[in-house]
């Protein structure tokens, strides 16, 4: 199998389901024939005929909503805003506009939207308004899905999901990811939403760990080979939350940490967490381990950037801080 | 208007008919809700009957419109069923979206009615939505975007209008004046003057209509429909009219004149145009009183069907949130 | 003591602390002479002097993005958001605006300003967009405050504090609590952010119930006393959490429920189910149940909205589904 | 211009004075960036010098302005110390902000400058509540507030000019027109022709103006913001101009032509005021070699302050997120 990048594994998927479906259409900010910001879409606005790619205004509650508009009337748009850190902006549109029609309707309507944005990379210390992890909020919101990309292939094939299912979907991007390279078969495939992915097995303690998080786990895992049996668990989608497979594995071990660089407090490694406790609870050893931003903004300083958001020690003394390991 | 009455006869009659049936529906929704008869609360569109119809007049059932917290009598005009309206606002299974939606969700989007919306400013953004989707399979649609003067205020309505303008798309943006968003009047919200200078600011074209006239609101809107039919994009009509209502039944409207409220009804929509349609001799007294009693016994069936309807099964209610069971 | 509705209550608050800083101001819609949408700014457009109590156009954003400035350059604004469904229109403001200029400017700016919004009350059959418990998302942007009003006493002295506070408030006010009357001191008093209230003691399970829920919570505590003796919690503020009163409630009875009408994923009542979890885990004989709305929109009908919402039954059923208890 | 320059020779030589160290100041960032000196991304203000200087001239320390993504130059003009902004962008605890800002959130509310700011429309509505603030308390103070003609699509900005225009607020909208909002055109993100239009929807005067040249944008900010002093309420400026260098730096400028570059180069805002100066006497060679060497040392010693100053504890990191510790 030939290696890609993450950049380039999005690339295709774009470029499949774009040729697949004539529904579909690309509509962001810069995505046309500036290729897009992070030149993830580089190359979609001379493969696809007029009108596929639509570079817009700065305009993010526009983008979303006429993507929710589009897609109840027959489009698949693909709207791309381009950090995380600005759906903010965007938020009605998610929350009381596409989220809720199928089921404000009265459940006929279908929404086919994807929202692909980056989960901003703090560690290219662009500070507080353009580094935030944000799929805890969307998780909040009912009728909508959240996947995370994190491997070029896992990115490849969730993709392709999101832009098929038919409801609205926000699909995270992490920004530091987008150069990674890693092997992606040739042949198309989907990846299934909700599905977890146990990247490694172990026995000794779980750790569910999303986007960058997951690459620090890996490491870490590797490093602690022969000490500590670490078991590696990708989410992939935080909404559906795959807690069957979570759940199992924290009960196997009995032992969990869970890291993703989101803010601790009311977010996503929290709420996964507390998912665990509630089902594995008799057979924990200890309380689930929360890994995350710890009620900080991003700070742009490399010294202060380093302190506020974890890396892969911060993973380790979690994992060994646990009792009796 | 006696000759463009003479010109528009077979037409106005039919548009009567439609106003007076909006303003029958409204008329019981207002005494239904008086009586505790509907759950949550309702919006009357009453006063404002010539903009739907005479907006949506001309369109085609594949045509799409989006609507408003206001929106009873946008989806009459589009075609929508009385009676599943009126279950709807009951919140019975039998009702557009199954008990779901009520008063300000209502929405058919088989019939191109993209929803009635309770967020101020949402509309223009799904009709933008609707616009890329027709011209992406360069469809023979067009798509009506109504809105309250107020939304004029909302980002997203600029965001949308902007939007439109730059891609060219089939949409017509109906802003309706009514003079008040909410107990706030238009001119303390914005330089009401300036609202026909968005058309320089978007580059589309923007006319002031009469919205108590269904033939000048018909006129601009088929001008505006058919240029965007014709690939000529969008337009912006500012229809002036009034709610006689408060904003929603049971409003006490201290913010207002009753005085203010009897100047606007001398240039009410329906009776001005029965009056023309009587002064013309295209219809006479038992006409006119033949079209209201038809409009009564449609909304008496409506009621009657709303209220011999079910309630939906309480477990509906966990269903249809996404298309497949998470 | 007299008795005063929740309404009259906030609107007292109000008046007070316009009258003590007239650096306050207030700013909305409708909230000028229409005296706003539940009638709880009444009086105060003409109580004031001309320009303290402004009525807006619909702009969200610019209620609360000019609040931020306003805040930044000596005032102390009381903003009001007709519901808290649409505070989407203003995330970006709360979220990259008012909450990071203290932080992200260096530590030396305040930004004292106070969000008043209405948790939407799904009882009154207002449906999807106006119905909504939205406090979670805004736990989750760092340099915010959260605060929710239940009872009467509480919400003045705590909106009291909100709007001395130097740090952005958001202070939700449910819909169907407005009406609620009860005791409130004639003397003025502040509640401390971040000071939970132990309603009532006992030792069987501990009841965490927010809002409308500490109503449930607080009936079915005193049907239920003889037969299981319930704590009951009102945590008042949700960020600054009082995880501290929670715990050490938690250890006591070793059983938890945390009723909140917000949904449950990634929701409030699951973060504060975690903290308990996490910080009394070795005294716990369950897990804390967790009491919300599951991943639906709130819809129109009395008998779904009823399905979806939460009431007192769920919350016993909670407590009586708790292992041994 | 020459009788111009005689009127206002002084003031000219010093604003060429402080546009000259705006450009160093950038240049310097560019080249201290491409060596990987600073962290993050930056976005330089070179070929929009005259805005800046213009508009903020004749602005009091307490008057307030709001600034973008690319806001070294609004600093400058407001009165900030290039050495601390140089330890910002290097990240050192003595930059203004500790840090924890660097370029894109610059900001010394002391100094009346409420931040550059990173999410693109933000500024303006931060200015509205400067302007209620100054109503509020009847101050004798303006907030100048610079954006892109990008920002023009964000909603959030046609809400502020609205609120502003309502209120009656003293703030000067200054719309830099660059040409482009990252790296697409102005034409294909609005009717540009329309820009002016905004005037009279929000009912506030609004003017075009050539933002390469210092007099033009003072005069029309002079004008602006003496009319906002006496309580006459906001207004607008687009300012025509141009970037020369990319969006940001490192960005390979692949939708714009050198040509392009170079016709606007002829009109480069720092370069045409020298040459004037030089042509009516009022500065020699040697004068003009004098200012840029001296900006040159400036911002020589800004770097170096930068360079030998610390970075933050990292401790830090975790300060100042509320007003106390939670
Ligand atoms: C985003 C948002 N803000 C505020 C409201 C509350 N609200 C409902 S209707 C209304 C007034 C709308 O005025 P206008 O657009 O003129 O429509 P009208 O009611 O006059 O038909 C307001 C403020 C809302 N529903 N949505
Ligand atoms: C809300 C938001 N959307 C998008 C961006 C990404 N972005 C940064 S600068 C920029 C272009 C801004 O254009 P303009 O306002 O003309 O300012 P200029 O860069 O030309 O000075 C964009 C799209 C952002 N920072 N914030
Ligand atoms: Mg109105
Ligand atoms: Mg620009």
């Amino acid at each position: 199998m030939p290696e890609k990048s993450m950049r380039n594994a999005i690339n295709d998927a774009l470029s499949e389901e774009m040729q697949r479906d004539d529904s579909t259409y690309l509509i962001g900010q810069d995505v046309g024939e500036p290729g897009g910001s992070f030149a993830v879409t580089r190359g979609l606005y001379d493969e696809f005929e007029e009108g596929r790619v639509i570079d817009t205004p700065i305009s993010e509650a526009a983008i979303v909503g006429s993507s929710a508009g589009a897609g109840m009337t027959g489009s698949r748009p693909i709207a791309e805003i381009m950090y995380a850190d600005f759906m903010g902006l965007a938020a009605d549109q998610v929350m009381n506009q596409a989220g809720l029609f199928k089921y404000m309707f009265g459940g006929d309507v279908t929404v086919p939207i994807t929202i692909r944005t980056v989960n901003g990379g703090p560690g290219a210390n662009a500070a507080a308004q353009h580094s935030k992890s944000l799929h805890g909020l969307f998780m909040h919101m009912p009728g909508v899905r959240v996947v995370l990309a994190s491997t070029p292939h896992d990115s490849k094939g969730l993709l392709k999901s999101a832009i098929r299912c038919d409801d609205p979907v926000v699909f995270f991007e992490h920004m530091e990811l987008y150069n990674r390279e890693a092997e992606v078969p040739e042949k198309s495939y989907k990846i299934p939403l909700g599905e977890a992915d146990v990247e490694r097995e172990g026995d000794d303690v779980t750790v569910v760990a999303t986007q960058k998080m997951f690459y620090h786990a890996r490491d870490v895992a590797e490093q602690l080979a022969g000490e500590i049996s670490v078991e590696l668990i990708n989410p992939r989608t935080v909404k559906p939350l795959d807690t069957e497979t979570l759940v199992e594995s924290a009960k196997k071990t009995g032992r969990v940490v869970v890291a993703d660089e989101s803010v601790v407090q009311n977010g996503p490694a929290s709420y996964i967490a507390e998912r665990i406790q509630q089902e594995a609870f008799y057979h924990l050893e200890a309380p689930v381990e929360v890994v995350g931003v710890d009620d900080t903004p991003i700070p742009f300083s490399p010294p202060l950037t380093e302190a506020v958001v974890p890396d892969d020690e911060d993973i380790e003394t979690a994992i060994r801080d646990m009792p009796r390991v | 208007m006696p000759n463009v009455v003479a010109e528009h006869a077979d037409r106005l009659v039919d548009q009567f008919r439609e106003m007076v049936l909006v303003r029958e529906f409204e008329t019981r929704v207002s005494s239904l809700f008086e009586d505790n008869e509907l759950p949550g609360f309702v919006h009357l569109y009453i006063g404002q009957e010539a903009i739907a119809t005479g907006a949506c007049w001309g369109l085609k059932d594949d045509d799409y419109i989006t609507s408003t917290h206001r929106g009873h009598g946008h989806s009459i005009a589009k075609g929508l069923d009385p009676d599943r309206m009126m279950a709807e606002l009951f919140g019975k299974e039998t009702g557009y979206c199954g008990g779901k939606s009520g008063s300000m969700h209502i929405a058919d989007v088989d019939q191109g009615m993209l929803g009635a919306n309770g967020i101020v400013g949402a509309g223009p953004s799904l009709a933008v939505g609707a616009g890329l989707s027709i011209q992406q399979n360069d469809e023979d649609r067009v798509c009506l975007s109504f809105f309250g003067e107020g939304a004029m205020a909302e980002g997203v309505v600029h965001e949308s209008m902007n939007l439109a303008g730059v891609q060219d798309l089939p949409v017509v943006f109906v802003c309706e004046n009514n003079q008040y968003g909410e107990m706030t009047p238009a001119q303390d919200q914005h330089s009401v003057e300036g609202f026909e200078a968005r058309g320089d600011v978007y580059d589309m074209p923007a006319e002031t209509v009469d919205g108590m006239s269904v033939q000048s609101v018909h006129d601009a809107a088929t001008r505006a429909t058919e240029r965007a039919r014709n690939g000529g994009g969008p337009s912006l009509l500012i229809c002036e009219t009034y709610r006689y209502h408060g904003h929603y039944e049971g409003d006490p409207m201290v913010y207002r004149t009753e005085a203010e409220v009897e100047e606007w009804r001398e240039r009410d929509p329906v009776d001005t145009l029965e009056s023309s349609l009587l002064e013309s001799g295209h219809v006479d007294g038992d006409d006119v009183a033949a079209i209201r009693a038809e409009a009564s016994e449609r909304i008496d069936e409506a009621v009657e069907f709303a209220r011999a309807s079910e309630y939906p099964d309480p477990e509906s209610a966990f269903e249809g949130v996404y298309s497949e069971e998470l």
